[in-house]
């Protein structure tokens, strides 16, 4: 099972903080998944075509979209850091 | 050592600490970022009313320590801390604050600025201000991730 | 605001002062020098035992304050405080404070830099230690002298 | 009438803080003067010549050798600074 989690403002659109998704067949890594979520969920396409800038964080280290997915990682997906 | 909080700090506490856990430093450098009334300058009615401040529990931790782990190696340092408070904050409160004893003031420099530099880039936390236009998520600044490329 | 003391300084203190009388700061750099036990690398057995601070009553104060004026043109600055001790120091003890405040980190930490550089190789103040191998003046660091440079 | 200050090592060496001096017929710069004090004092003399690096100030500015000096003047001898 993944665990999908949503910070800042995508929390704040999708009104939820998590999703929990077994990793479906054929889905290998975050670009496919990200498109997987987009067919699914019309919030989540439509945050992902309005946000220019979404960083993707794989069990809590921040990848790129060809990093590949496994059952049971967590997955993040947030705008660009604002701390300090 | 680091720290993830949403209690406010107290600088000459941190001070102290840092003073007496580190082995005598000859320079200790402090850094505080406080919550700015007007945070855009093209905006200046845009009064800041409150600031909400969201992290990444488990990577939030682990990146600081990175972070602090970073400046260690490439500098020979004494003493380091790294506080960030999360949660709701007002005008004009503390954010964070970055510690670094050393024995030369070089290295306690520029580790600390190496620290808000990489803090402010990779570490998650968000903001989100209120102003008497309503709530708004600040937008990463330019400047912040061109900081980043001076120690490549 | 500068002064040249006998007296030991608090950071909290110092810090709060600078919080306190600056307009909605974003950024506060504070740095403090101590007396290394050990000031030289090369000669490790000798361990300082205490410290005189000498400096030119008159100069001195006038050229911290030129230090202190140039960092404020040169950066946008909200706040700055710098503490200079003379006269007799132990090991560990606080010999000087510099503190920034400014809407900015990059501004608040490189006026503190600044200053700092100034103030070591500019404003006249002379350092004797006393070792377990009697009294010597201390000589100005080649790396202090370059620290000047990178300014020009 | 000069006021001379010196400070550091060369303050101990010399065994006090400061000279009153009438400034003398035909001194007109600071290499001049620092000429005239090591004719007239064996330890300045010592001092000046043991000593790479001295610097000097007229009246709290740190000047060049040759500088002008005029009656009245602060002079201050003193090495390298190494306060901070």
């Amino acid at each position: 099972m993944l665990k999908i989690h949503y910070f800042a403002h995508l929390r704040e659109q999708l009104g939820r903080e998590c999703d929990d998704l077994v990793l479906p067949d054929g889905i290998v890594n975050v670009a496919e998944l990200i498109e997987f979520l987009q067919h699914k969920d019309p919030t989540i396409n439509e945050i992902f075509e309005s946000t220019p800038k979404i960083l993707v964080a794989i069990n809590q280290v921040v990848v790129s979209r060809d990093s590949e997915i496994t059952q049971n990682d967590e997955i993040a997906f947030f705008p660009p850091m604002t701390g300090g | 050592m680091i720290s993830v909080q949403h209690e406010d700090f107290n600088i000459g506490v941190e001070y102290e600490n840092l003073r007496i856990s580190s082995k005598s430093p000859g320079a200790i450098v402090t850094f505080t970022g406080l919550v700015r009334q007007i945070y855009n300058k093209e905006s200046k009615d845009d009064i800041v009313k409150s600031l909400y401040l969201e992290h990444y529990p488990g990577m939030t931790e682990q990146k600081l320590n990175a972070i602090e782990e970073q400046a260690r190696s490439k500098w020979e340092l004494l003493g380091t801390k790294i506080i960030h408070r999360v949660g709701k904050l007002s005008a004009d409160d503390q954010i964070v604050f970055v510690g670094v004893a050393s024995s030369h003031r070089e290295d306690a420099f520029l580790a600390a600025q190496y620290i808000m530099d990489f803090l402010k880039n990779e570490a998650p936390f968000w903001k989100k201000q209120k102003t008497q236009h309503g709530n708004e998520w600040i937008s990463s600044r330019k400047s912040d991730i061109a900081a980043i490329n001076k120690w490549k």
